[in-house]
């Protein structure tokens, strides 16, 4: 088992608020990690520093096989991230958005279709300003433009929100596949019940801190 | 406005403008200094550099 | 790299095109400023006359200067700033490509100024290839500085009333040297138009390169 | 600067202190030598002595907005190989780039007034002048980018990047002024009349010249200290949080 995400009691500093104070977690291949936590708890935080965006002033991080401390833009072309906003250009058509994600990173425009399809979002909506989508089609449009970069790592940030059933189910699906296929997933959600939960590994965090970890299953 | 008049309100203003500048810098060093109390003092040691986070 | 850019440019002109706030917002309110100054100088058609060349660029600054702002506000506002710092596109990919937007809509912009100034002011133009070279290398400049400050203001609450103070005195030399090229070409002076006009390129090419260098810089915060 | 300054005066140590004094003292022979023993010029008369404060004062203006632009580009590209991580040359560059605003408008406040007595109005568009304004302007800006909450490092490098803009754009400013106030309107330079400058003059030109850096030096490690004290501050608000991070997870666990 080789390890995708491992930090050694990671501090993290946003804003003048250290969102991670002392981190300690190793995640492995083909995992999928629910995160959950109290607002604040640094859920959020954890994702953005896994995928580079916020410097670690302290500790050791790697993600993918990057010391985080030395390059923080290498692993980011192997992560797919969906953050609370939607990384949507709402003025534009769906398809125009989606052919731009996927030459932006380096995909088909026939990748981007089938992505949209997947997601459930029909050949009648490509045509459509994302801006008169609903909050659940926004989304949808925002998970497929993440699918398309084929990411090794994804994490997600409340991917749940605003998803109606199916749609939860459909994402479900989604990260099933994905982990199946070898890559790692690693989500944030509060609302989620542990029953119907696919994660293999529910972490909790508490106040920058990892305060329950259910160990690899 | 009169030469004289002219150089004076010049150096007047210039001495002003500096001394008002001096003054806000050490009151605010002052003020600081304050809130940190020894603590601040203590920390203001050279090798306090070296304790700061390595931020890339 | 220039695919990239070019990946851009096409993203942030078809921004432009669906939502049409050059064509439908921008460029009145330029024409609109063009009014306003005769009110200012009494509709004296000798002084407007006079005035043309510098008029014109001020328009344009002010007008461009909105046009960043939509700029960079398109990327902030969905955080799609994010979603550029984990693409592949790289920091001076995305300089020269939102650079090349922006140019775009700047000449797009200037092509109804332009006229605009000739009817209203009452203008005759002596020397085409002057005034088009400088009105070039003018917008050139403006738009690599332009998008250079505006990635500084990019996001940040103040970011309205930040991007001007930090473009402007950048900017003067061009409005400076813009103005008086456009002066030659209106035959209103016989000065060294064309020094003007080559300064302007060269303030765009030394912008580009600290552009190209330090964006980098700019786009890996937070 | 890695003296340990004492507790009562939290910017102040002995050898800053001396500095002071000595600037106290040079300020005081620099107004005796300008306004009282240097002669009135023969073309200018008592506006002479406007020279002694604009001329160097416009001299400290550009020396700071110089130190403000290399420490800038040391902090850009030179802040892996300093444990520090750059945060000395971050500082350098913010209390130079103020010290230089401040004697900027030094600059143009006699700027100003010497042209009301020399040119019968306060302004001209010279070229100096024009350039000095725009100067002005350019580093409010920087300073504003300067003030506005963020990430250390972050704030560091988006300032540090506008002063190098601004620092390229100081020669194009010099320049397409001096070009603009050549090419036509020739006569304005003229009405200038810059005085001769020899003996007594030359002399006390040269002192205030002295005297002003070394206000200026003393200005500058002072507020360089102070900006040390604000990061102190926040880095002991930003450990006290970590500290009340760490109690709240373990009274919780």
């Amino acid at each position: 088992m080789s390890s995708v995400v491992d930090f050694h009691n990671v501090v993290a500093v946003a804003g003048g608020f250290p969102v991670l104070a002392g981190l300690d977690i190793e995640i492995t291949k083909g995992e999928i990690v629910q995160l959950r936590g109290s607002n604040g708890a640094g859920k959020t935080s954890f994702l953005r520093v896994c995928a580079g965006l916020i410097p670690i002033s302290d500790g050791d991080a790697n993600v993918l096989g990057f010391d985080l401390r030395d390059d923080r833009r290498s692993p980011r072309r192997y992560i797919g991230l969906l953050g609370h906003d939607n990384h949507l250009y709402t003025d534009l058509w769906v398809r125009e958005h989606m052919e731009f994600r996927a030459a932006a990173t380096g995909a088909e425009a026939g990748d981007a279709d089938a992505a949209l399809r997947r997601l459930g979002v029909t050949d009648r909506l490509w045509s459509v300003p994302i801006e008169r989508l609903s909050a659940g089609q926004r989304r949808r449009v925002s998970i497929a433009s993440m699918l398309v970069g084929r990411p090794q790592l994804w994490l997600l940030d409340e991917p749940h929100a605003a998803l109606d059933h199916e749609g939860r189910e459909l994402l479900d699906e989604i990260l099933l596949d994905a982990a199946s296929s070898g890559a790692t997933v690693v989500f944030a959600s509060h609302e989620r019940d542990l029953s119907t939960s696919i994660a293999s590994r529910v972490v909790t965090l508490r106040g920058g801190r990892l305060s329950e970890d259910s160990g690899v299953a | 406005m009169s030469e004289v008049t002219t150089v004076a309100t010049g150096w007047g203003l210039s001495f002003v403008v500096v001394a008002t500048y001096a003054l806000w810098v050490v009151g605010r060093g002052k003020t600081i200094g304050r809130e940190l109390g020894i603590g601040g003092r203590e920390k203001l040691e050279p090798e306090s550099d070296s304790s700061k986070p390595a931020d890339s | 790299m220039l695919r990239e850019a070019l990946l851009v440019a096409r993203k942030d002109l078809r921004v432009e095109w669906r939502s049409k706030v050059t064509i439908g917002h921008v460029a009145p309110l330029a024409l609109l400023v063009l009014v306003v100054f005769a009110f200012a100088f009494d509709a004296n058609a000798g002084l407007l006359e006079f005035g043309a060349g510098g008029l014109y660029w001020v328009a344009v600054l002010f007008g461009g200067t909105l046009l960043i702002q939509r700029a960079f506000d398109v990327e902030t506002e969905d955080g799609n700033f994010d979603a550029f710092r984990m693409s592949a596109i790289g920091a001076p990919s995305l300089f020269l490509g939102k650079s090349l937007g922006v140019f775009i809509q700047v000449v797009f912009l200037e092509l109804i100024l332009g006229p605009g100034v000739v009817l209203l002011y009452n203008v005759r133009i002596d020397d085409w290839v002057l005034l088009l070279a400088s009105a070039l290398g003018g917008t050139l400049a403006f738009s690599v500085c332009g998008v250079l400050c505006g990635v500084m203001a990019a996001g940040l609450r103040v970011r309205a009333t930040l991007l001007p103070l930090l473009l402007v005195p950048v900017l003067a030399p061009v409005l400076l040297a813009g103005s008086r090229a456009f002066e030659t070409a209106f035959g209103l002076r016989a000065e060294a138009g064309w020094t003007w006009a080559s300064l302007m390129f060269v303030i765009a090419a030394v912008h580009t390169a600290v552009g190209v260098r330090a964006f980098g810089f700019l786009l890996e915060e937070g | 600067m890695t003296q340990v300054p004492d507790s009562r005066h939290m910017t102040a140590t002995t050898a800053t202190r001396v500095l002071g004094t000595v600037a106290l003292v040079a300020v005081v022979l620099m107004g005796l030598l300008g306004l009282v023993v240097s002669p009135a010029d023969v073309v200018q008369g008592q506006a002479v002595r406007m020279l002694y404060l604009h001329v160097p004062s416009i001299w400290i203006a550009y020396g700071a907005f110089v130190l403000t632009s290399f420490s800038s580009a040391l902090f850009l590209f030179r802040s892996r190989h300093r444990h520090d991580g750059g945060r000395h040359h971050d500082r350098l560059a913010g209390s130079a780039a103020e010290v230089g605003v401040v004697f900027a408008g030094v600059t143009l406040v006699t700027g100003m007034l010497w042209g009301r007595v020399t040119w019968g109005t306060y302004w001209q568009w010279d070229a100096r002048l024009t350039t000095t304004v725009l100067l002005f302007v350019t580093y409010l800006g920087y300073l504003a980018l300067r003030r506005l909450p963020a990430d250390p490092v972050i704030r560091g490098r988006r300032a540090a990047v506008m002063a190098l803009i601004s620092f390229v754009n100081v020669p194009i400013v010099h320049f397409s002024v001096d070009w603009w106030r050549t090419l036509h309107q020739k006569a304005s330079l003229s009405v200038g009349r810059r005085p001769e400058i020899t003996g007594e003059m030359y002399w006390t030109l040269l002192y205030s010249t002295l005297a002003v850096t070394i206000v200026a030096s003393w200005l500058i490690v002072h507020r360089y200290r102070v900006i040390r004290l604000e990061e102190l501050r926040d880095e002991e608000a930003l450990e006290a949080l970590i500290a009340s991070r760490l109690r709240e997870d373990e009274a919780q666990a």
